[in-house]
């Protein structure tokens, strides 16, 4: 069975269980996973956050639960619709044509929740359910070529800026490639940096430029091409808890999306980013850690993502010297060292 | 640099003042400071007077007060009452003599300093020269003697001057005058003398004031009850509540011959067995004179008293106003939606100071106070039924109030909840912070109970939302499910490509849960 | 003389200037054109705002002036470097390149206006200096074909999300297309909305996907597209206040960049977005307009760009009927009623 | 309900009190709530008295002080000073009976209700039971007398009782005496005793004070000055500051025949040709007797003053500090690094009303107040010469400060500023809020005068810190181009791709600018 038809016997076992339900005389009720911090558990092999196995009931019976049920119905109807036709449409969408449903959203931030319910329920994501974000993923650079629909594009040939994977990337397909590795850095700046550089082909690899955290399509891809294609995965931000976080969503998932990290997590990409260490070794110019920061990394080290000892020890470091430093900073060398020199070190010591 | 003087050359210039000349020179310490506030301290010594002769007399108090401008700033106020009268004898005391009057008892009282009156006197006095015209009929055997009296202050001697004086016929006892202002000014505002009037009336539901404004208009405060409250009796001193000092002044003037029988006599709550213990510990003799008290003795006699058992202080010197009276109060000037009032049993502070807390809450109708075009909260602060005016905000009344967790009670934001929140302090010794009488100590007894009474109350006032609040919910949410079951059971038709099928007795089962919340667990 | 050479040009005429004081032993100044409001007016004629004839002196003999002097010519220097090695930085680097001078600066945005004073003495923009934005530019879908160093890129050919505008589309070079139009709207749910409608074959058009307020990049590709090609541009934004700038920017230029405008401003493109009457005649699913939206309307009706009948009259209205409106608001009569219904008629009226 | 009772029955308990009962039911009005303003109360009015004292009789003064604590919250002070002695027959009358006293002129001077003495031995009494002892050493002709005497006070009749008396010899004039105080507490803080007496040092450095603390420490705090300042002279009341009720109370009192002559003698700057014009403005006939003076001749009078010139009020009777003398006490106790201090003339307040406002800043040193382990800045009030403790908030002098906008001045943020602000209002009338006589009434025009001499002394303060920066910067900005042009001039070389050319004449121009700021133009 396809993803396609599994989606959509998902969304008819909603409805059958519902009016089984009322055959059987008894008052419907819908399974809903828990998304409560308490069920988010960090699963040690394979090594991405998932949910645990409590569930909340939604019963018709009650006043409050009745009407998250008839959104989720309606809302599924609405997906239901959208995976027959191949289309999609994004949330913001979803709310507007909401309106004409028998049941509607009071804000945008409900249907958000609903449409969560609605993807732990049926254990399916948002995006096969035609659901799309607003945002855009990264952009893509480098001897990489994709089939979209009846179109190839290769990424080396999409122009500076590169190729942009929009938020129906599961729709792709990998057709040929000619590169070692995947270099994932954190600003646009960075990006045209390595593309001047030419660092496609000094290190034989594509660059994605993640503009900050990565967007759910961008995670997709690059446990795409780290699955299908064997690439590592390296990931290089800024030496600051914000970067460190970035690159470890992409690898271990985030605890909010733990109903879908089993699509989204890439459990073998590699922090390549600044460390402390780095920023004493390279001398680099820094900015001193705000209060913010200092919080934050005390909140990475309890996290479990964050157990072993490289991440311990870098931790422990940054607090000690207090300070930060951005990955563009090592243009106090001169704007080519960073893939002149400090790339090709650190991947040297991988 | 001046040459030395000697002594006797600078006492030359020594003299004594008498309290008239003294508060003459020093006028801010008899509350007279600000125009607004001036003629409210007026408004506050007259009517406390006013229904404190009534009452002690039997009678059902009741004030014709008509304030007449007759310039900016400058009033003129006529007062009657129908207490028992003043004796022609002490007309001029109550009104020209300062440090004089019948309050000086330890008794639960509105005023209690003997400045009231010829305060006010002064202050007319001193603002416009014009002497006060007093009327008083009063019982002499079953006649009422009627006298009228114009008279003066001499500030030199503290006594009054009689201008002029005639014998009038009169057919109920009480008092009348009529005093003259300048430098005061009538103000609607919270600190105002209107504001002053309604709030008595609050606490005082047996009293009646028809009070006519500057602008003509007149204003009839009507009794919400009959009663009279009963007089409070003289209770002799609590012997934790007693200093060195006291015992010493009380052994100084007392007519008792021997110092235990002083004792006895002039302390609540000491037996003759408590007066062997005391005289047992101490080695005191006891049966010494009482003149003859040292005050290491005094002071070695209070110690004992703070480690010893007492019964608490009888409270027949107590008299709140009640709790029915209070409800009685709120409900004629307020005309609330709500109203929930409670009278506390009495407590001590200070190890033997008794006292009695009473809250009401009133919600809705006129409660409240209306700012631009907003209802606040307000809060209404008595001691002994007396209105607390000024200094709200260093009152141990309100910073109790303030620490309360409203939100506990449904009131998700006391400042703008259209709610009146009463509160009135009964003792013989009111912790007053300042000169003024304005605002209570925080004392921590007394911060509690206040807590303890308006939390109380809170609670009921709650427990009326709520139920207001349910009802509108029952009915709402059997709406709920008659609307959306057909919606879930379509949608769930269509998503399982069937039809809908038959619902009622599904439908019947839900709507009976139309009445509570429970039913399935969710976990958000 | 090319770009590149005039650009050198002017930057070894600040060198010159500052040289030849020296020689006629005067102390030296650099005259420095205002960029204060008094300075930046709206020019009737060329419909967009330009920078006024005041100036400031920056003396070598003031203590304050002769750092930012001293600034400015290294930053001209490293300037120079890019233009003639043709390569580009960001600004963010380009501050970390600084620590090696002999002159720094206190911080990024000291850097930024020392750099913003470089543009408007010598009158050149940033991007010719190889100065580029951290932001990348719009998405274009369609049938365009673009020429980028030796690489030819089909704007309809480059995946769903279409060809990222990068900062130095000045380098790109216009090879073929097939379209009548370019239709830009404000977000890229709408932008998807309108590949998977295609929107691009039934309205023979360029769509662009902005992105909330249009990059520089963005701006410049629509000026070009607009007077290479002659391609008539067709803004399509929210229906409030924030909607209606993003439109005028790129029609009339900014205030602040008015020393680059130009370059920037395409004072031919037409504002097809909502307007207060669509939100009345499709009676569309509204949000009442806050303060600060009400600020913002007041703000823009005083604005010379907003001078005409008809912006004064839709602010007006929208004022009235103190509501505002998203384009995507159009989902209440389906997903494709926008570009079914919306954009024909709207288009018709134009 | 109580049966009614006859006014007469109510009157049986009618009494007078003393001022001294009633203070002892009230000891709030005299400023003894809390223990530790209670102590400072009692500093305040001793030293006051003392310092009064002294300077009447051309003295130098001088105070011995010696605070012993005994016990938790109980004391005895011996409080000595060099003043001119009290005459025997005064001394039960000082120490002993409220509303006494040689301060009730019109004149300039420290206390002045008459209440200080004896209500220390009010509280003393109240408080330990104990009576004070006394010693008075005064001249009678050439020969010094002393007399040691134990005193207690007799509420009751508010007289001196005294136990005990005898002769003795002494060297010298003064007065010491020994109290007894419990509930009363010691402290360092802004309020407290040891606070009071460094501020006191400040506003009187012709005083000297040696104090001994509860801990044993001994403080010396010499005198900055040996200038007596002259004292004060009895000055007439200007017409534009009497009321209506004070002329009438001066014709009560005058021994002058006509109501002419008594004006021309009562009050200041009145002239007969002025007594003249009044008459004919308002017909009243000025050959009466004063004392058939009515109540609206004298309103008519008093408003007709107020469209009248007169000349100011004299300044005899104010006598300020002088710039000199608060600069010399500031420098004695702050040691600061910078301080200037102003004296201003004469103002008047309400119309006719003189006063003079005196101002000083110190900055550096031990100016400020320490919190933590920052310098904040402190406000230290005072009027005539007499420390403002309490109620800083509320006063007027603290309202005119806060007003001044210091960032004007290099101030950037006053609060945190190493800085000490000195104001001393001088008047025969300082226009005191409340009964404890801690602050000034905001009167617009004291409030101006504080501004205005503080803003001329900020002046100068920032004059200094200027010139400090100055000097700073100019060395700094020196080194600016030094650096700073042979880069410009490599950087422009490499860009014109030319060589660096010589610069020295540039260079010699250019830091000839590094003492000024200004040059060419630079719009941003």
């Amino acid at each position: 069975m396809n993803r396609r038809d599994f989606t959509l016997a998902k969304l008819k076992g909603l409805g059958n269980t519902i009016i089984d339900d009322v055959e059987k005389n008894t008052v419907p009720a819908v399974k809903v996973p828990s998304r409560g911090t308490s069920n988010i558990v960090y699963d040690q092999d394979k090594r991405y956050y998932v949910l645990g196995d409590r569930y909340g009931q939604r019963s018709l019976g009650n006043v409050k639960q009745i009407k998250k049920v008839a959104q989720m119905v309606s809302m599924a109807n609405f997906c239901k619709g959208l995976v027959e036709t191949q289309k999609t449409a994004t949330i913001r969408e979803m709310y507007y044509v909401s309106e004409g449903w028998d049941v509607d959203f009071g804000s945008q931030d409900e249907s958000n929740l609903i449409g969560e319910d609605l993807e732990v329920t049926l254990g399916i994501a948002r995006e096969d359910l035609g659901l799309m974000p607003e945002e855009d993923g990264a952009s893509v650079y480098g001897n990489i070529t994709i089939k979209d629909d009846d179109v190839e594009i290769n990424a080396a040939k999409s122009g500076k800026s590169g190729y942009s994977i929009s938020p129906t990337i599961d729709d792709v397909e990998f057709v040929d490639h000619d590169v070692q590795r995947v270099i994932a850095v954190e600003t646009m700046g960075m990006f045209h940096r390595m593309v001047q550089e030419k660092a496609y082909k000094k290190f034989d690899t594509l660059i994605v430029g993640l503009k900050g955290q990565a967007a759910r399509a961008t995670r997709r891809f690059l446990k795409r091409v780290n699955e299908e294609l064997h690439l590592p995965v390296y990931i290089c931000n800024d030496g600051d808890p914000w970067g460190f976080h970035i690159a470890m969503v992409i690898i271990s998932g985030s605890a909010k999306l733990a109903h879908v990290n089993h699509d989204l997590a890439t459990p073998d990409a590699k922090f390549m980013g600044v460390t402390a260490s780095d920023i004493i070794n390279y001398d680099l110019p820094t900015d001193p850690l705000k209060d913010i920061d200092v919080l934050r990394l005390k909140e990475l080290a309890k996290d479990p993502r964050y157990k072993n000892e490289f991440w311990q020890n870098e931790i422990k470091k940054m607090l000690k010297i207090g300070k930060k430093a951005e990955q563009q900073s090592f243009s106090k060398y001169g704007l080519e060292y960073v893939v002149d020199t400090y790339f090709p070190e650190k991947l040297d010591s991988m | 640099m001046s040459a030395e003087r000697e002594a006797s050359e600078i006492f030359e210039e020594f003299k004594e003042l008498t309290p008239s000349e003294f508060f003459r020179r020093n006028k801010q310490m008899l509350g007279f400071s600000g125009k607004i506030r001036s003629l409210t301290i007026v408004f506050h010594e007259l009517i406390t007077n006013s229904i404190d002769a009534a009452e002690e007399a039997g009678i059902l108090p009741e004030m014709v007060i008509d304030l007449k401008r007759i310039d900016k700033d400058h009033y003129i106020l006529r007062h009657q009452d129908n207490g028992p009268g003043i004796p022609e004898p002490f007309i001029t005391k109550v009104f020209c003599t300062m440090f004089a009057g019948s309050k000086f008892r330890n008794i639960q009282s509105r005023g209690q300093q003997g400045l009231g009156c010829s305060g006010c006197v002064l202050l007319s006095q001193m603002t416009t020269g014009q002497p006060v015209k007093i009327r008083s009929g009063y019982k002499e055997g079953n006649k009422i003697k009627g006298v009228e009296m114009t008279v003066k202050m001499d500030v030199k001697t503290n006594q009054g001057l009689i201008l002029d004086r005639k014998e009038i016929e009169l057919d109920s006892t009480g008092v009348s005058m009529e005093l003259h202002f300048k430098d005061v000014s009538y103000s609607l505002s919270e600190q105002g003398a209107f504001e002053y009037i309604r709030r008595t009336m609050i606490a005082n539901p047996h009293a009646k004031i028809v009070f006519k404004d500057p602008t003509g208009s007149r204003y009839i405060f009507d009794r919400a009850t009959d009663e009279i409250p009963p007089m409070p009796k003289e209770v002799l001193p609590h012997p934790k509540g007693v200093t060195a000092d006291d015992l010493i002044f009380m052994a100084k003037h007392t007519d008792k011959r021997r110092f235990r029988s002083m004792l006895t006599s002039s302390l609540s709550r000491m037996s003759n067995k408590r007066v062997d213990e005391l005289e047992e510990i101490t080695g005191i003799d006891f049966n010494k004179r009482p003149k003859d008290m040292k005050w290491e003795e005094a002071e070695k006699i209070v110690e004992l008293f703070q480690s010893m058992d007492f019964m608490a202080p009888p409270t027949a010197g107590l008299i709140p106003i009640g709790q029915e009276q209070v409800e009685k109060g709120m409900i004629e000037i307020l005309e609330p939606e709500y109203v929930k009032t409670i009278t506390r049993k009495p407590k001590t502070y200070k190890g033997g100071v008794s006292f009695v807390i009473e809250a009401g809450l009133a919600y809705g109708g006129k409660s409240g106070r209306v700012v631009g075009e907003q209802k606040k909260a307000e809060i209404m602060r008595f001691a002994n039924r007396v209105p607390l005016t000024f200094d709200q905000g260093s009152c141990g009344i309100t910073e109790a109030l303030k620490s309360i967790d409203w939100k506990r009670y449904g009131i998700r934001d006391l400042e703008n909840a259209p709610i009146t929140v009463f509160v009135n302090i009964v003792s013989t010794h009111v912790p007053y912070m300042s000169t003024g009488k304005q605002s209570v100590a925080p004392e921590a007894e007394i911060m509690q109970e206040v807590r303890q009474a308006t939390m109380k109350i809170a609670r009921s006032l709650q427990k009326y939302l709520n139920a207001k609040r349910a009802a509108k919910e029952e009915a709402m949410r059997a709406k709920v499910f008659e609307t959306l079951v057909p919606v879930v059971l379509k949608e769930a038709a269509i998503l399982a490509e069937r039809d809908v099928p038959e619902y009622i007795e599904v439908m019947k089962k839900v709507t009976r849960n139309a009445g509570i919340l429970g039913g399935a667990t969710d976990d958000e």
